[in-house]
């Protein structure tokens, strides 16, 4: 009976993440604002001018909407080959908050396009991979809606999230296949001015963090979540 | 008229549920939208004067996909039966689903045309004709595809035939739709096409629950 | 059954007509696919009566069940209700009855409680009606209620469709093979529901392959293939 | 082998029989069009321009209406429980039932492509080009939605959350299909195009009848 | 029956392992919709045995039926073929198999013939094989080959379905409800058809309502829900 109760796992998990939270809060906040100052007091862009604080915004939550995903898919390929069940929870709490950073970048990448490209939209490549990204995250959230049993949907979103993959590289790699107007990427290979990295490498720590925060958090509530529900079925049952 | 509400509820909170509802449907109306320009290309001048067009066939589209279930679920899970035997006259019922399928499908695409002009570049002046066209035509597009839903809904005895019948049927709605946006683009009244578009609408409500109601019995048999 | 015993809900299930109704075929005759299914037909039941159609396999038994409820047409003869041609009071003839026919018309979405709320919401107007959960009671699936209808068996999905009898309340029960699926317990529910029914003046057509344990009932014979 | 070809053979003939998908696609992607130039306006130079995007564009939609059915009705009558007992693996009866929806709707597509070519004043240099690249193209509309039809299965009016999973994954296809077109337009080898193309094709092949095959299994619990 | 007389269909039928093979479980646990259905169930069926499934709707027999079937994995024990665990060589356990569930697999555009055609070319490679017209007899089918599915009655349907029982001539036979429907005549050739294939070494699991009169079958009763 104890070895068939799967929950049993996750209350282990519960008590640790119960720990950690504050922590990671913490130190969100800490990030948050550490980059935010270096950001702000740093010299513009030349070229670019005050619209350019926008990066700040863009180009973590940019970076964060694929490693979001790329999580997602490891998490779902876990709990497709060992079905460990907080493989499944953590790829479906770790959905809205991806889609959350992909909105957030094709917001702010719009409102940055608008003074430096002339236009808020244009169907260029990386965008429009972005927002196809967007659209793969709906996808994977309304798998999840859709199916009733859990345990199903998490193996059904799952396979989606890995067939969705495939999405990852086409927009990292856009800017070199096709010749758009969008920046390649710097950030990471160290081509960039410390003068912007070292705050743009901050922020991207404290969206790292947020996120395994809200993660965390979103992780509970489903644990908690399932376990009101199994016990109103056994009711039901009674 | 309680009994209306009750079939327009169930429906809605079947296809909400279901994962077949608007939210989805105005998914898909964006996505669909989005794969023209990645289709043609990204220049936003030739957009501009496609981009009506485009999003009337899409919301064709969009009414089509998920008309095809529109009796079907009922059909094969045994409720039609009971519908047919219902106090509320079959053609009631009829009006009821097609309802239930606009508020689901036509509704939240038309409030959404704005959003997807922009994608599309669109002239902003073209909105209010674009939303009122897409408030007559789109009711059109569900009416019209009862009639077909409940032809083909049993065994598809000669399904081919008739789903080719309803197809042509939404022509007129396409043409005046298209034709009133692209006047009011060329600064020129689009009332003539809307009113044809009404009459269509007026047409298309008299007459088609009477024909699904009769094709829906017919499958009954 | 404690369902049956509580005097509210048995009043709701006696509603019916206290006329002496009869439903009556003569010379009934089907042709589908081309093809006569069965042809001189006759029987007659008579308020608190019940008739059980029995036969082989594709004698016709769910197509007489179909010429009943109106939905397909005789090629000859005539079904009449107190005389009249059911054709002539369509509208009458649907509102009298109860259909159970081979499909469950269960929605997986939606839970047991909202399946029977939307049939309760759609049945003719009668002086007195009950609660959703009440209508469960009858064939024992008042504890599931809230449970989505997905997650029923084959048994439980039959047995939510039999609690639309208690919602029609209709005077004519037409039932296609309603035991199928059913265990003991319920098939004895459902014979009790058909009984009350019967006593408060009801009729019950009812197409089977098992021997169903109704009191004087008649059976009807249709001929081989 | 045999064992193979009994399922595509089987699914052609029910398609051919119920007229459900081929037909009824066929129609519409002749249809729709032919209704475009009726939108966008008879201007030959701009049909021409977004001519072979619209073609790709419909024919994406086309294999989506199909797609649909491809598991659902097998999984409604039990029959998709007994092609998973059947010695078939479940990898093979996919990628067979996908063949048999390819050749009812991709192939006839393709074939008539030239035809709706030379209505869309698609310059004819291109029509190669066009149907090489449908003929890569189209097997994996077939194929990329074959995953999301079989983690449909289950839902009912699952049409429209389909659409939404599996458009995404058609996005490549897409892009690579209607550039490989341009390029031939602009006097430019489509050649890197249609290996893209040709690559897309060989990863969907190789992966998804595992996927399809997987989220039926599932389904199937 | 006369079927059962001809020696070469005879033979078709009884070419099964003539082995001495056990199915047996073990400590069988199943989670459904996050709730356990039923757990320590054990059994046993032996060459030529046959075991009824017995139990109130919702208690888990289909369930069961499903996870003999590999559809669905145990969440506690283990299914055994002579003491291998079926997981082991799955392909090899499906091949053994012959499942018939609540739903029929018969597709209405196509002849009663070409049904069951499509099925016999799906089949496991066996020995020896039949035509299909001669797969309906056992069922009483064969005079109906040639009519489009689409016409034939609830039994008539069911009886096409029992029909593969002998195209898959596996030696285990999972039955869900398989007389649901059926007239007496075609229960009886049913119980010819199941007795036949035990006499041949093959065993069967059975879920029903009804008593079937199988010899020397042990019956398991799963527990009130
Ligand atoms: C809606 C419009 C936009 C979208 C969807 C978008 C999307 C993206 C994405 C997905 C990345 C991450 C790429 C990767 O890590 O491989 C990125 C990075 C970046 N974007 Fe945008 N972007 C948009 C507009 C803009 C605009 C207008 C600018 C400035 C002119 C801009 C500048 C940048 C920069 C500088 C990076 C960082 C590149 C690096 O060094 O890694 N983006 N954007
Ligand atoms: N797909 C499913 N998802 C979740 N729970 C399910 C599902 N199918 C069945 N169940 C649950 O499992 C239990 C057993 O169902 P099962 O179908 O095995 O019963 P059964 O013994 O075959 O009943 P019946 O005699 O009515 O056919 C039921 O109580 C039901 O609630
Ligand atoms: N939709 C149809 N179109 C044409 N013929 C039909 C149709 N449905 C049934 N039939 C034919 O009518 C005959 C009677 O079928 P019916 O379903 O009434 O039999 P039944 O007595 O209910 O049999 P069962 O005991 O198997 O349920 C069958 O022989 C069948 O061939
Ligand atoms: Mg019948
Ligand atoms: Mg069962």
């Amino acid at each position: 009976m104890a070895n068939l109760h799967w929950l049993a796992n996750p209350g282990r998990f519960l008590r640790i993440s119960n720990a950690v939270v504050p922590y990671l809060a913490g130190l969100t906040v800490v990030l948050l604002a550490y980059g935010l100052w270096r950001g702000l007091t740093a010299p513009h862009d030349a070229t670019q001018g005050a619209p350019a604080t926008i990066m700040y915004m863009h180009v973590p939550s940019a970076i964060m909407s694929m490693t979001v995903y790329g999580g997602m898919a490891v998490a779902s390929a876990v709990a497709l080959i060992w079905k460990h069940p907080l493989a499944d929870i953590a790829a479906k709490s770790s959905a809205l908050i991806g889609a959350g950073f992909t909105a957030t970048c094709l917001i702010s990448g719009s409102m940055w396009g608008r003074p430096t490209w002339g236009t808020y939209w244009a169907w260029d490549a990386r965008l429009t991979s972005e927002l196809v990204l967007f659209f793969v995250y709906l996808g994977y959230i309304a798998i999840w809606q859709a199916i009733e049993d859990p345990q199903r949907a998490g193996r059904a979103a799952a396979i989606l999230a890995l067939a969705g993959s495939v999405n990852l590289p086409i927009i990292h790699y856009s800017v070199e296949w096709w010749n758009t107007l969008h920046q390649p990427a710097g950030l990471l290979q160290g081509k960039t001015d410390p003068v912007l990295a070292v705050p743009l490498l901050t922020l991207l720590a404290a969206f790292f963090c947020f996120y395994v925060t809200v993660l965390l958090l979103r992780m509970e509530r489903e644990i908690v979540g399932r376990k009101i529900r199994q016990l109103r079925l056994l009711q039901a049952q009674a | 008229m309680s009994r209306f509400s009750a079939v327009v509820a169930r429906d809605v909170r079947l296809a909400l549920r279901q994962g077949g509802g608007s939210y989805w449907t105005l998914m898909f109306f964006i996505l669909t939208v989005t794969l023209f320009p990645l289709g043609v290309g990204p220049d936003l001048a030739l957009l501009s004067r496609i981009g009506s067009g485009v999003l009337w066939v899409v919301a064709l589209l969009a009414a089509l996909l998920s008309l095809d279930r529109l009796f079907q679920a009922d059909y094969e899970d045994g409720s039609l039966e009971l519908l047919a035997l219902a106090p509320l006259p079959l053609e009631l019922t009829v009006l009821a689903k097609v309802l239930a399928h606009w508020l689901t499908t036509g509704l939240p695409v038309t409030l959404l045309a704005p959003l997807m002009g922009a994608m599309l570049a669109i002239e902003p002046a073209a909105y209010p004709t674009l939303m009122v066209a897409m408030l007559l035509g789109t009711p059109v597009l569900s009416l019209v595809g009862s009639i077909g839903a409940a032809l083909t809904v049993g065994i598809r005895r000669g399904g081919v035939l008739l789903s080719l019948l309803v197809m042509p049927l939404y022509v007129p709605a396409l043409i005046f739709g298209a034709l009133a946006v692209e006047a009011t683009l060329e600064g020129l009244s689009p009332r003539p096409h809307l009113l044809l578009l009404g009459a269509d609408l007026l047409v298309a409500l008299a007459l088609t629950p009477w024909g699904a109601a009769a094709a829906l019995r017919l499958n009954l048999e | 059954m404690r369902w049956a015993d509580s005097a509210r809900v048995r009043r709701v299930v006696l509603q019916i007509h206290q006329m002496p109704d009869t439903f009556a075929a003569t010379g009934l005759a089907c042709i589908r696919g081309e093809r006569i299914v069965f042809e001189h037909l006759d029987f007659e039941v008579a308020a608190g009566g019940a008739l059980l159609l029995r036969g082989p396999n594709g004698a016709g038994k769910s197509t007489l069940l179909r010429l009943c409820a109106a939905f397909l047409q005789p090629a000859a003869g005539e079904l009449t209700w107190n005389g009249r041609p059911i054709q002539a009071d369509l509208d009458d003839h649907r509102n009298r009855l109860a259909w159970v026919g081979h499909l469950d018309a269960v929605k997986p979405a939606f839970t047991v409680e909202d399946n029977i709320a939307f049939w309760a919401a759609l049945a003719p107007p009668r002086p007195m009606t009950l609660t959703p959960s009440e209508y469960l009671q009858p064939m024992g699936l008042a504890h599931l209620a809230d449970l989505p209808a997905a997650y029923l068996s084959a048994g439980q999905r039959r047995r939510l469709n039999l609690s639309r009898l208690a919602v029609a309340a209709g005077s004519l029960w037409l039932l296609d093979e309603p035991t199928s699926s059913l265990d003991d317990a319920s098939t004895n529910a459902l014979m009790t529901m058909i009984e009350i029914h019967r006593d408060a003046g009801g009729m019950a057509v009812i197409a089977t392959h098992q021997d169903l344990p109704l009191e004087n009932a008649r059976t009807l014979r249709i001929g081989a293939p």
